[in-house]
């Protein structure tokens, strides 16, 4: 088992002939992923990695039956993606693409969930199930398949730790990366819930950082409904007030959304919270052996 | 991206907010010559990308044209928490008869746009937040239809206004949301929002900050830069495609990934050093990218010791070390390096580095440890 | 019984203090609708016709647990008045006020439906359970209370028939003008399922007119939902095409929308249509003894 | 409210289609000079509200200034379908590779905004709807988050559009909703779209019509009314607050209610007549308004009868009867007048209109058979 994507995804990519889409496209075809087929308007009959090219999604999922969706597309063509995604009855939309506008996203985030579909991201690095579905830009190989479900506002940061995971024997049953934006459409709690009943989820690791709330928030969550042992790390114990570190929602403003927030809200709700990402092993075997 | 004052009070103007008209001055002459066409008393204020100008003598009143060109003096120049002051604006002193603050930010919780107002005008709304919260009135804009005309007047009603202040109130608040949303806007605050002596709603200051993925779309937005205010050397950075923010410490820090960046200043800071700054090197970590992130860190005179902290992915450990060997050859690092390699090819990486009397380390803590070790030593 | 008002009604009029806000608030007060509350910004305090005035429909239904409203305000502020009520708890606004732009009600009318409120309107008359409560503009004694349930697109000619019904002593359960706009909250079909289900309703007159397809949608359901005798009216048979006959939804266009299809319509789902209104009585009483 | 072709041009072009550059002219010299100026062979088009203008002989293509001149001495005075040509469009002739239909509209059963197009442009599309319908493609636009690219894409695919036409395609049709939108809309119709010889996509011919309800937020579209192509009495009896068609029958009619008024002409017809205009009177029925509807009725030279339909409800029969009587003595009514009189006091009222020597009854059915006997007698 495991949470989103697995052997039953058929993956569409939005954007397949660019750089990064064919690119991706190739990573997770050769990772196993079954990706069924591709869209890029004007561009039907190419083939990128075997996979066949669609103009439209409506054409693509009626052709195909694809059931998820990867979007590479430039930031301001994004927000059309998904509606083009969700609009044709794609259930998982993940969107990888960087620097979408937040007003764009406020509709967006709105629109998807009235329609009763699933966005993950913008400006994130997808997920995969290991062993069976790799739906994103992260490096396959350090995955191994397992029982720890992996949650993460971050990119090479998960790559850390679920590498740390991966050496330590403890395989993944699913890693999210959820995405740095302030809007973004899949929230750390919605990730907790599925793995919390997800039976194949023995434990859950936690990897946050700076600005908005949406840790604090995970954290009384946790309290209420999550029963499996968790870890966690909180990425900008050092970073300034009022700076952007490089994801658009990594920012402490107005005195909230610090670190240390964060952390205190975390072990209040009973998650071991590690100073360095090389503890988060470590902590979630403690948790899991408690 | 932040603007001036007086540039936030021309947009407001073109929404048709009321605001004190005023002009700018960048020399004591100019700010005289404009206290005189204004007439009566004028204040001069610093323009400057921070707060507190107030508390550290930022903001004068003159009451004479001669007057205000001696405030203009002793303003410009100043230092007000690091931004030096270029330009003053010049504002006719306004009969103030009460004070308010209105503004619009992103609710992140919620996805939402937040309207935020509160009777106690003229103080930082996080003092308020502190103080006195329940002195502040907030309404969440709908993201489908908007921020609607009654939820205004429900704040109005909410803060005590006078009935026949209202309308009044209420126009400007959903013109304040205008502006968030048609300028890609990511905070909009009028502060104080007054109400004069002879009854008139005026935005006496505000301020305003706009989100940079959007201005692709806002080229009159881009064109209010003010390259005084902006940290050059993380201008330079992200003409490359690299994040940098500068702090204060002494060990540079050049990481592939924003959270991983994070976490590296924090493994510094762990093993008792101080980060001298943020610096994500994007998704490649090619040569020449990396000769770009050694520029900008050497760039700091207080750096004694750098850390490279690179998880290879996509990108493998030993494309990673050739690209260091590298940049090593385009740019004089004069202080030392510690690198840590992991992922993908990390050995072969290593043993690359080590050829070029590098310290490559595969553990983040033990690179934190050591490179601290090599700035104090 | 009777349908959407009654005994249980808690009225709020949106515009009370105007001239046609008072004038039928004092008409809905004297006919014994239960009127609890108004609002008017800015007029708290003031009375019309015993009936407290507040500044917002929010502090109205904290103070008087109003579930109604019905609108009197201009044009121009009509829509912000739906969404106050719809925000503020109301399940049921009456919007009476004309000549509200069609743009503007169509993200009213998708919005009202997600809030899960209804509207009636705009650019109707209202509607009046006999007896209980009338809540509109219509002259109240022509209603007798009675077993017929009405829905019409029009005002006047709706009081034509229900006073013709009510001669005939056909009294009604209620009588529901749903508007003449070409955008309107509530439809001939919602209303003749909610007839369909009230249990002392038990015959149903419904009096269209030309322009749209509302009266031909509603045949459609009527031949498969509705069992009880029914008696129709469409007016328009004389009108020339693409002119508009008063209502803003009264218009043939581009061949459609003519009373014709309606008529034809209508009689082949079983409704008898009268070719005047005075004919209703007499061919629902003949239906109703088929 | 409708405009003319020319000025739906312009108002495309403010939104950026492309359209084929013209000028209006009034006379035959102003044509010949406009064609000589733009050059070439250039097509003169009757500017009227109605369609067919074709098949009427107002379209002639001119190959020199002359001939322009020419052709709009022919076109202009030319009677369509009951409109008067007072203007033509000159403008260059465009060279057709292929020809389209694009359209927004109001979908009455979904309340959504509809786009519509077809790859048999040049043809009404109504007329597609019969002949071919599988030719018309359409998609919804969203009424909170709008018509999105993609949708204008997909439709662009559906026609059979080559691929690299996909995009301006797009482009237009995103544009031209909103046009429908920001400007009122309740129709904007762009037929022929076409792509030249070269390759570009041109708006050939464009019709708008607006909602006269949102007319007061956009004085530009007021100001594009042409008093020529209104009916002058339908235009004084709205500043009037009266609603007046005006038909072709004998017998005029003056309603409370537009859907009473409505039936009340079906009345007239059932019972043998033919009505002469709809006339819905509001809600009041005073003297000052029965007078105004008296005079708009009786400007009509065909009306031999009137028939007076009043539903006395919140307004009372004696009132109204008192007020047709004072009507009576503003305005000269030289044909026999029919009164139906019901509801509230409709006795009272019947009693004061006998006195006056006028025929009232209660019944809808006798007053509309009454009147039809008066009119033939």
């Amino acid at each position: 088992m495991s949470i989103l994507v697995n052997n039953d995804t058929r993956l569409l990519v939005q954007g397949i002939t660019g750089r990064e889409g064919s690119f991706h496209t190739t990573q997770m075809v050769e990772y196993g992923t079954n990706v069924v087929a591709g869209v890029t308007p004007g561009r039907k009959g190419q083939e990128i990695a075997g996979v066949p090219v669609f103009d439209t999604v409506q054409d693509a999922v009626e052709a195909t039956q694809a059931n998820t969706s990867i979007i590479y597309v430039p930031a301001r063509f994004a927000p059309d993606a998904i509606y083009e995604a969700v609009d044709s009855g794609i259930e998982l939309v993940i969107c990888i693409t960087e620097g979408v506008p937040v007003n764009d996203m406020v509709p967006v985030y709105h629109y998807v969930r009235q329609q009763g579909a699933r966005l993950i991201g913008p400006n994130c690095p997808g997920l995969i199930t290991p062993g069976q579905a790799k739906v994103g830009i992260m490096p396959g190989f350090i995955h191994k398949p397992g029982k720890v479900g992996l949650v993460s506002r971050s990119g090479t940061l998960t790559y850390e730790v679920v590498n740390a995971l991966s050496e330590a024997g403890l395989g993944q049953s699913t890693a999210v990366g959820i995405g740095g934006d302030p809007v973004i459409g899949t929230s750390f709690i919605d990730c907790l819930a599925l793995f919390q009943e997800d039976p194949d989820t023995e434990a859950i690791v936690m990897i946050g950082e700076i600005g908005g709330t949406d840790e604090e928030d995970a954290a009384a969550f946790i309290s209420a409904n999550v029963t499996k042992p968790m870890a966690g790390f909180i990425a900008g114990q050092t970073a300034p007030p009022g700076k952007r570190m490089g994801h658009a929602g990594a920012i402490i403003s107005g005195g909230a959304g610090t670190a240390a927030e964060k952390m205190k809200a975390l072990e209040a709700a009973g998650v071991r919270v590690a100073q360095s990402p090389s503890q988060v092993p470590g902590l979630l075997q403690e948790a899991m052996s408690a | 991206m932040n603007v001036h004052e007086y540039q936030a009070a021309k947009v407001l103007a073109t929404y048709g907010i009321p605001v004190n008209p005023g002009k700018v001055a960048s020399t004591p002459d100019e700010a005289e010559a404009i206290a005189r066409e204004l007439g009566g008393t004028v204040v001069v204020k610093a323009q400057v990308h921070t707060g507190g100008r107030g508390k550290a003598g930022g903001v004068k009143l003159a009451h004479t044209p001669v007057e205000a060109g001696e405030a203009a003096a002793a303003i410009l120049g100043m230092d007000i928490r690091g931004h030096t002051v270029h330009k003053v604006l010049i504002a006719k002193g306004a009969d103030i008869a009460s004070e308010f603050y209105l503004g619009v930010v992103l609710d992140r919780p919620n996805r939402k746009v937040l309207v935020m107002a509160s009777a106690e005008g003229g103080v930082e709304i996080e003092e308020v937040a502190k103080t006195n919260p329940d002195a502040i009135v907030k309404r969440l804009g709908d993201p489908l239809v908007g921020f609607r005309p009654y939820q205004a007047r429900e704040m109005g009603f909410e803060m005590g206004l006078p009935a026949d202040k209202i309308n009044g109130f209420a126009a400007i608040a959903s013109k304040l949301y205008d502006v968030y949303f048609n300028e890609d806007a990511t905070l909009v605050e009028i502060n104080p929002l007054i109400l004069t002596g002879d009854g008139q709603w005026l935005a006496l200051d505000s301020k305003m900050s706009f989100d940079d993925n959007a201005l692709a779309r806002h080229p009159d937005t881009e064109d209010m830069r003010d390259l005084n205010e902006e940290n050059a050397t993380e201008l330079e950075a992200k003409r490359n495609g690299i994040s940098f923010v500068k702090l204060d410490g002494t060990i540079g820090c050049i990481v592939n990934g924003a959270g991983l960046a994070m976490a590296t200043m924090d493994a510094v800071k762990l093993h008792g050093g101080e980060p001298a700054n943020f610096l994500d090197v994007g998704g490649g970590a090619n040569a020449s990218q990396v000769a770009k992130a050694f520029t900008l860190v050497t760039a700091d005179r207080n750096v004694r010791a750098i850390l490279i902290n690179i998880f290879g992915g996509i990108t493998r450990g030993d494309e990673v070390a050739n690209g260091i060997r590298e940049a090593l050859g385009q740019v004089a690092v004069e202080v030392p390096i510690v690198v840590r390699l992991s992922g993908t090819n990390a050995e072969e990486g290593k043993s690359i580095l080590a050829e070029a009397g590098i310290t490559a380390v595969t553990s983040m803590d033990l690179a934190a440890a050591e490179v601290v070790k090599a700035a104090n030593g």
